[in-house]
């Protein structure tokens, strides 16, 4: 992995930590790894699936980025393939500071036919985003303080924009765009309401609340 | 049709809001004839807006099941939405949405009386136990909610225009307008009676409004744009509900989503103008994970039973007991003969049911037969040979069909208001008076020739309630009761009454008798 | 999930009572709040025992997160008690900003590529019909293009449309459809029906399109809607004409001369021609006739209408008729019967909207007018009200701060273990132990005051016991102290050998420590923990789903002296000020086990 | 399938499934398919894998109960189980006398979590996430079962159907009434195989 993925500290206990604080589980289950960008304090719980492998097959060097260049979204949902300038790079998923992703979640870049060939695009995670439990993830990009819940399927080049939630069991429809501060629940997923002006917002600063910072919880974990 | 540039629509609709400048406008007449659809790219059939200047002017037509909310001079409301019970759920509550969340595992009072009750019905007609606070902090959440979600409105609402039948209950109205008011802070809100719009987005003056609602079905003969006579019964969209409810097993009742849906899936009438061997159909209709083998039949059972089964001979019975045509005829036949005579061709069925497939057809044909049957003699009950006797009543109707020749119009009318004694002569209004409507029909057929058809049944679809409404409102015409929101907010509608009352001008006497009197 | 995700908290918006948008209504609610009496004796008497179980109180109990805080007032606000402005219109799929002057006219919805599937909602892709096999090909596909939904696979081929561009979707359907429309109106000339009624010599001095039109209104199910349209055109017209025509002779009237004759409603009168007594006759307006020909909107009813979609009916299988959800998406409350009639669902535009307090007009929120979730101003509840929590003793997690907390689900075997005991059905007569939590957000000492009705209202009569109902909670101090309070200076104050990071699973804890009346269980920097006991009443055999789910209302009275300037966090100290707050709140406990099941 | 805890048991993790030990069950695979070297086949009943079948890393296919065939062109994603579970899960297998065998017909897409029961799936089907095909299903041509739908035990799903939720159903007529669009999704398929297999190294070798 890009933010030095050798460097274990603890080897003992069932997350590797790198240097970046970026908590690894032993037991996640990770293809690609080049390919993968961890932006630090990231956890990858047991029974993650990464699918770095699923990446362009162009010559240019791997040079792994941090960039959260937003993804043009109404060309991801309206299936343009205009949207491919943004992963020059062989990025496959990039992940965001002190963002959780929970156990037997799976990411896979989506991919389609560009000009008869599959192209892979990025799949880009945000901060300080929440991936509950037992997910299938296929969006194009996720935003800042996005809360998934258990058990969602996040379709091909979806995108989650900051701030929305997604209801425990949702599924949402591939190349669907979430408007920020949005909830979306259902199968097929829609929007069924707006988040609270508080959604985040920790006014006591103790613990954790649904959408708001992760910090503490990604130190709780060991 | 010819289009026209939208700043030429805007500029005739300004003229027309100043008394002053009508008369200027009046001079060239013809000018809106030539006002036509805006073409916009919009391509739901809400397409077809008139680019009124005065935006935000709402019509709302508030029913005991459902809303309708929408901009004045649009064909169609922005939304229609059903009352249902997740519509009480608190704020930031989705159970509804969870993917193992099961309506019909929610555990309901059973039972008609329960019937599609709590949630699914803002108000019942007995009010006895209602809250009515309750009812108006749900209009009002559900007001916000239509606001936020259809409306999206730049600025408040200039005006309102409410539609609700004449029996809605005073306090329900008060509630209503205290919603308007404070939700929408919206500065008059004007009252139309729903059976009058039906009548004017039909095009008509005169017709029998049969308004099958939720809770009751509403018969209303209205002439002249005045309600003149109306029945009531509670065979309506409610008791259907239950009976569909009822279709597949009679000790396990199915929820109201699931009748409903049955219902506006397959539900049909039985009439002349029925498919051969319809009825010997089998279907297959699926709730839920389950599907079912139906007769066709069996899904027209329950409007069968709802609207046209005779409990007891018409006349010994009260209106609940009476099928829909009887109520109907009951009312005809309490009108004048002219009266009559007019809304016997003009008969607009309305209403949520009134829509299943057959049930106008069947409507006008059991009236027809009644008609046949016992003419317009209220006497029913002496012999068989009395009935043949009373037959030479049914002909003045069939005459004044031939009598309506603009040539002689008023003196035949009497002739055959004359001979049939036993006719009832119910106290007409003045307004009423016999003569009037031939001063009407001499003036249309001095302007227009021939005069309307008259005495022969005849259905006439209406384009609905709210969107005569939507007519009226977009012609910029005053409302039957207009309210204003400091002296609604000073004294309530009691408080309003009376600054109606003292205003000296001429006509709202007369208007207060059938308007505002119709909520009073 | 039976019930909202434990646990919940909702707090009780006091302008349920106070600030009914009608003034003279509110009277009339005061009294109509019917509450059973129960014995309000540790209550003002001003104060009744709130019903979270009345069907009123779900309107008017809030999360926390929802609620708005007035600092004029020092009142918290909710979606009732304030004024929305719309500040910008977007479209949720594009997140194109609509400008206010397009917004109406397009009714509201998106008018570029955006729509929604009208089988299952979910939104509409846009596809190139190319043959990936062919290599060379542009960088951007050429068509034709479909829309396809990912779900449910409806596709615009199914009404047969493809589409020459992938862009202004909107544009080329309503060419589409309007083509389509022209196109059934000629089918109609030649097949309908033609109604059997005396026409008057006026239509037929009228043009053939019309009544070709007026032909075209046999309703066959998949033509309603041009109907619908067409004859409110028409009928539109008519009165128009009927107006100036009326109008041209009634100015003279004395129901027009007059000024105050034009808001007066006899308006309508003259519109409708209500001829208003002798006078009218004597000025002899020319009487507004009714419609009397299609071309005018008339529309007779013939049974052949009734016949035609009759047979439709019987001809069209159960599946492929709309369902009331379905019928209900489709705009412009008309939805065609049939499946295969349903066009796509252009996208409801949304909005993004800024709050004033209904009260004194204070501005509480105003969102960024772009797209994104950026506030200008807000002032949240949550900075100025106490937090309350209430959670099973047993699985109290504590983060490195000390406060009972639950922390995400992340499908760990202890999570997983945590959520059980949180869903743990309740059983009857048996004591449950609860923590109830007290947050501080303010930088003032809150000295707490919780009441509780001893048994919940309703007829399950439950037992519920605040063992120690008066406190104080210490204040919210900035950064610095945090940082130091999380060290073992709070920890000391907490109960030792209360494990912090996971989960505490199980009685053991439970066990370590009896819960004593009048004493505080935990306290840290900013909050404190009592303990609550819950002895679920008896569930009746034909309990509804809300009454098997228990919820504890409590109501929370809090004192506290600050600033006077104490919101705006000045520094500068000024003269103290003892504010006092008071409020209902509903705290979920969990789900009581029917005995009967 | 919903809960993570079973999931995470059902999926092992990547060292213990490269273990040699696992009993190798009788396979017969085409040297066209692509099998990732963390795909598990296991079982005792054969398995046949046909060309271009695409086995991403950590599907499983088991042949415990019954023989298990997948078609040509097939694509299976992560943590796909396709062969009929073990009598002690599925209560009717009791029932059921000769091994129940898994067929997948041409060009499926089986996708994550999906769980397939010894069934037979017809050519050109769509599994989306988390569905689940009962024992003895049978699911026509050009199907497609959404995230979280189910085809219960035995139940027969007609061509051209959509499995789209809670007994929800409907005929694809795109598919159904245009041969142009069955065409292009067939093509399509076929060069989203030709990715796959240009993206995962192969590993046949391990099987055979």
């Amino acid at each position: 992995m890009s933010s030095s993925r050798p460097a274990r500290k603890s080897s003992k206990g069932d997350y590797i930590e790198t240097d970046s604080g970026n908590k690894v589980s032993r037991k996640a289950l990770i293809t690609g790894t080049p390919n993968i960008t961890l932006a630090g304090r990231t956890v990858l719980m047991p029974d993650v699936h990464l699918r770095g492998d699923i990446v362009r097959v162009r010559p240019p060097p791997p040079t792994t980025t941090t960039s959260t260049t937003s993804l043009d979204p109404s060309s991801a949902a309206t299936a343009k393939p205009s949207s491919s300038s943004s992963s020059q790079s062989t990025t496959a998923i990039s992940i965001g500071k002190s963002t959780i992703i929970a156990t037997s979640t799976i990411l896979r870049p989506p991919a389609r036919l560009l000009r008869g060939l599959l192209q892979p695009y990025p799949l880009k995670i945000g901060e300080q985003v929440l991936i509950g439990p037992g997910c299938v993830v296929e969006s194009a990009q996720i935003h800042n303080h996005v809360h998934v819940g258990a058990r969602c399927v996040l379709g091909a080049f979806s995108v989650l924009r900051e701030n929305c939630r997604v209801l425990e069991g949702s599924c949402v429809p591939a190349g669907m765009v979430v408007p920020p501060g949005a909830v979306v629940a259902g199968r097929p997923a829609r929007v069924v309401g707006e988040v609270g002006e508080g959604f985040g917002v920790d006014g006591v600063g103790e613990g954790w609340v649904e959408g708001g910072e992760l910090r503490e919880v990604v130190r709780g974990i060991r | 049709m010819t289009s026209i540039t939208p700043s030429d629509g805007r500029r005739i609709t300004v003229n027309r809001s100043r008394p002053s400048a009508v008369s200027a406008h009046a001079t060239s007449p013809h000018t809106p004839l030539s006002r036509s659809v805006s073409g916009s790219l919009y391509n739901s059939p809400t397409a077809t807006a008139f680019r009124v200047d005065d935006e935000n002017h709402l019509v709302i037509e508030l029913g005991a099941r459902s809303i309708r909310v929408g901009f004045a001079g649009e064909s169609r409301p922005r939304c229609h939405l059903y009352y249902s019970p997740d519509q009480l759920r608190r704020i930031g509550d989705y159970r509804q949405y969870a993917p193992d969340y099961d309506a019909r595992s929610r555990k309901r009072k059973r039972g008609e009386e329960h019937w599609a009750r709590d949630g699914y019905e803002l108000w019942r007609p007995d009010l006895r136990d209602t809250d009515l606070s309750f009812v108006g902090e749900r209009l009002e959440r559900l007001l916000r909610e239509v606001e936020a979600t259809y409306l999206m409105l730049d600025s408040r609402a200039r005006k309102v225009s409410l539609v609700a039948g004449a029996q809605l209950p005073r306090p329900l109205l008060e509630v209503a307008l205290a919603g308007l008011f404070g939700v929408l802070q919206t500065p008059t809100v004007t009252l139309f009676p729903a059976s009058i719009m039906a009548v004017v987005g039909a095009g008509l003056r005169a017709a029998l409004v049969v308004d099958i609602g939720w809770a009751e079905t509403v018969v209303s003969a209205v002439y002249e744009y005045r309600e003149v006579a109306t029945g009531r019964t509670v065979r309506a969209g409610r008791a259907l509900t239950w009976a569909m409810s009822k279709i597949l097993d009679d000790d396990e009742e199915l929820t109201v989503e699931d009748a409903e849906d049955i219902l506006i899936r397959s539900g049909w009438c039985l009439s002349d103008s029925t498919p051969t061997g319809m009825e010997k159909e089998m279907v297959t209709i699926e709730i839920g994970e389950y599907s079912y083998e139906i007769s066709r039949k069996e899904l027209a059972e329950p409007i069968e039973q709802v609207f046209f089964a005779q409990d007891s001979k018409t006349g010994h019975s009260d209106d609940h007991d009476k099928s829909l045509a009887a109520v109907a005829y009951d009312v005809l036949l309490h009108l004048p003969l002219d009266v009559r005579k007019l809304c016997i061709s003009r008969i607009i069925i309305t209403g949520g049911p009134s829509s299943i497939p057959g049930l106008k057809s069947r409507l006008l044909q059991e009236l027809n037969s009644f008609i046949n049957a016992y003419g317009w003699n209220p006497v029913r009950n002496y012999g068989s040979v009395y009935r043949t006797a009373s037959k030479p009543d049914t002909i003045p109707t069939q005459a004044s069909t031939q009598i309506t020749i603009p040539l002689e119009p008023t003196k035949i009318t009497e002739s055959t208001t004359k001979p049939s004694p036993e006719l009832p002569v119910p106290a007409v209004p003045a307004h009423l008076a016999p003569q009037e409507p031939d001063f009407v029909r001499a003036k249309s057929a001095s302007r227009v020739g021939p005069s309307p058809i008259s005495g022969v049944v005849r259905g006439v679809h209406s384009l609905g309630a709210w969107t005569g409404a939507s007519l009226l409102a977009s012609l910029r015409t005053r409302g039957l009761a207009e309210i204003e929101r400091d002296k609604f907010l000073a004294g309530g509608l009691t408080g309003l009454l009376n600054v109606k009352q003292p205003a000296g001008k001429q006509g709202v006497g007369e208007r207060r008798s059938w308007s505002l009197a119709a909520w009073t | 999930m039976a019930q909202n995700p434990l646990p919940y908290t909702y707090y009780s918006c006091p302008c349920v009572n106070t600030s009914a948008p009608v003034p003279i209504l509110a009277a009339n609610r005061k009294h109509s709040r019917e509450q059973p009496p129960t014995d309000t004796t540790e209550f003002d008497n001003e104060e009744q025992t709130f019903d979270s179980r009345s069907p009123r109180a779900n309107l008017s109990l809030v999360p926390l997160e929802h609620l708005l805080w007035c600092t004029e007032c020092h009142q918290m606000r909710c979606a009732r008690c304030v004024l929305e402005e719309v500040q910008c219109w977007y479209c949720p799929a594009c997140l194109f900003e609509v400008p206010s002057s397009t917004v109406r006219s397009e009714g509201n919805r998106c008018t570029r590529s955006c729509y929604n599937c009208p089988i299952c909602t979910s939104p509409l892709t846009i596809n190139p019909m190319e043959d990936p096999r062919q290599e060379d090909k542009p960088e951007h596909a050429t068509g034709p293009f479909i829309m396809m939904c990912p779900w449910c696979n409806w596709s615009s081929l199914d009404l047969g449309i493809k589409l020459e561009k992938g862009t202004n979707v909107t544009a080329q359907l309503a060419k589409i459809r309007n083509g389509r429309k022209a196109g059934k109106i000629q089918d109609a000339e030649v097949t309908s029906p033609t109604q059997e009624q005396p026409l008057s010599p006026l239509a037929i001095q009228h043009s053939s399109i019309d009544d070709a039109e007026a032909e075209a209104t046999s309703p066959r199910p998949d033509m309603l809607s041009t109907d619908h349209d067409e004859l409110f055109t028409r009928l539109r017209n008519f009165y128009q004409q009927q107006i100036v025509e009326s109008s041209e002779a009634s100015m003279f009237g004395p129901s027009f001369s007059s000024t105050d004759g034009f808001s007066s409603p006899s308006a309508i009168s003259r519109l409708l021609n209500i001829y208003t007594g002798k006078k009218t006759k004597r000025t002899k307006p020319v009487p507004m006739r009714e419609a009397l020909s299609p071309s005018e909107g008339l529309h007779i009813h013939s049974p052949a209408d009734d016949t035609d979609s009759l047979t439709c009916l019987s001809t069209t299988p159960w599946p492929d008729t709309t369902t009331t959800a379905q019928r209900a998406l489709q705009p412009g409350d008309h939805a065609p019967p049939f499946t295969s009639d349903l066009w796509p669902i252009a996208t409801l535009l949304r909005t993004k909207r800024s709050k004033r307090c209904r009260a004194c007009r204070t501005l509480l929120a105003r969102p960024e007018a772009r797209m994104n979730y950026r506030w200008r101003i807000r002032t949240l509840a949550l900075n100025h009200m106490p937090k309350l929590t209430l959670l099973p003793l047993a699985t109290t997690t504590t983060s490195s701060g000390g406060m009972p907390t639950l922390g995400p689900d992340l499908g760990t075997p202890a999570h997983i273990a945590q959520r059980a005991s949180l869903s743990a059905p309740l059983r009857t007569g048996q004591t449950h132990t609860y923590l109830l939590t007290t947050a501080n957000p303010l930088e003032d000492v809150l000295s707490v005051t919780l009441a509780t009705p001893p048994t919940t209202p309703g007829r399950v009569g439950t037992r519920v016991t605040i063992l120690c109902p008066q406190f104080s909670v210490g204040k919210n101090s900035d950064v610095w102290d945090e940082a130091l309070g999380a060290q073992p200076a709070a920890a000391s104050k907490r109960r030792s050998g209360m494990p912090s990071g996971m989960p505490t699973v199980g009685e053991d804890g439970a066990q370590a420590r009896v819960a004593e009346a009048g004493k505080v269980w935990a306290s840290g920097r900013n909050w404190t923990s009592v303990v609550v006991e819950v002895v679920p009443g008896m569930l009746p055999e034909d309990a509804s789903e809300e009454e098997a789910d228990l919820e504890i209302a409590v109501f929370v009275r809090i004192e506290y002296e600050t600033d006077a300037a104490g919101e705006e966090k000045a520094v500068a100290a000024t003269a103290k000020e003892k504010r006092e707050e008071a409020f209902w709140c509903v705290l979920g406990v969990g789900t009581i086990q029917s005995t009967f099941a | 399938m919903s809960d993570p805890k079973r999931t995470s048991r059902s999926a092992p993790s990547k060292r213990t499934s490269l273990l040699p030990s696992a009993p190798k069950p009788p396979c017969k695979i085409d040297p066209a398919a692509t099998i990732a070297s963390s795909t598990v086949l296991a079982g005792i009943h054969p398995i046949t894998i046909a060309a271009h079948a695409v086995l991403h890393p950590h599907a499983r296919i088991v042949s415990a109960e019954g023989p298990v065939t997948i078609g040509e062109g097939c694509i299976v994603f992560e943590k796909a189980t396709i062969g009929p579970l073990a009598p002690s899960t599925s209560t009717e297998s009791a029932t059921i006398t000769a091994p129940p065998s898994t067929i997948l017909g041409k060009n499926v897409t089986i996708s994550t979590g999906v769980t397939i029961e010894g069934c037979a799936i017809g050519d050109g089907c769509v599994i989306e996430p988390y569905a689940r095909i009962g024992q003895g299903a049978k699911v026509g041509r050009y199907c497609k079962v959404v995230a979280y739908g189910e085809v219960p035990k035995g139940a027969k799903v007609d061509d051209y159907t959509v499995v789209y939720g809670k007994g929800k159903r409907r005929v694809d007529r795109t598919m159904k009434e245009w041969g142009e669009m069955r065409e292009l999704k067939e093509a399509v398929h076929e060069r989203q195989v030709r990715g796959y297999q240009g993206l995962i190294p192969s590993n046949i070798a391990k099987w055979s």
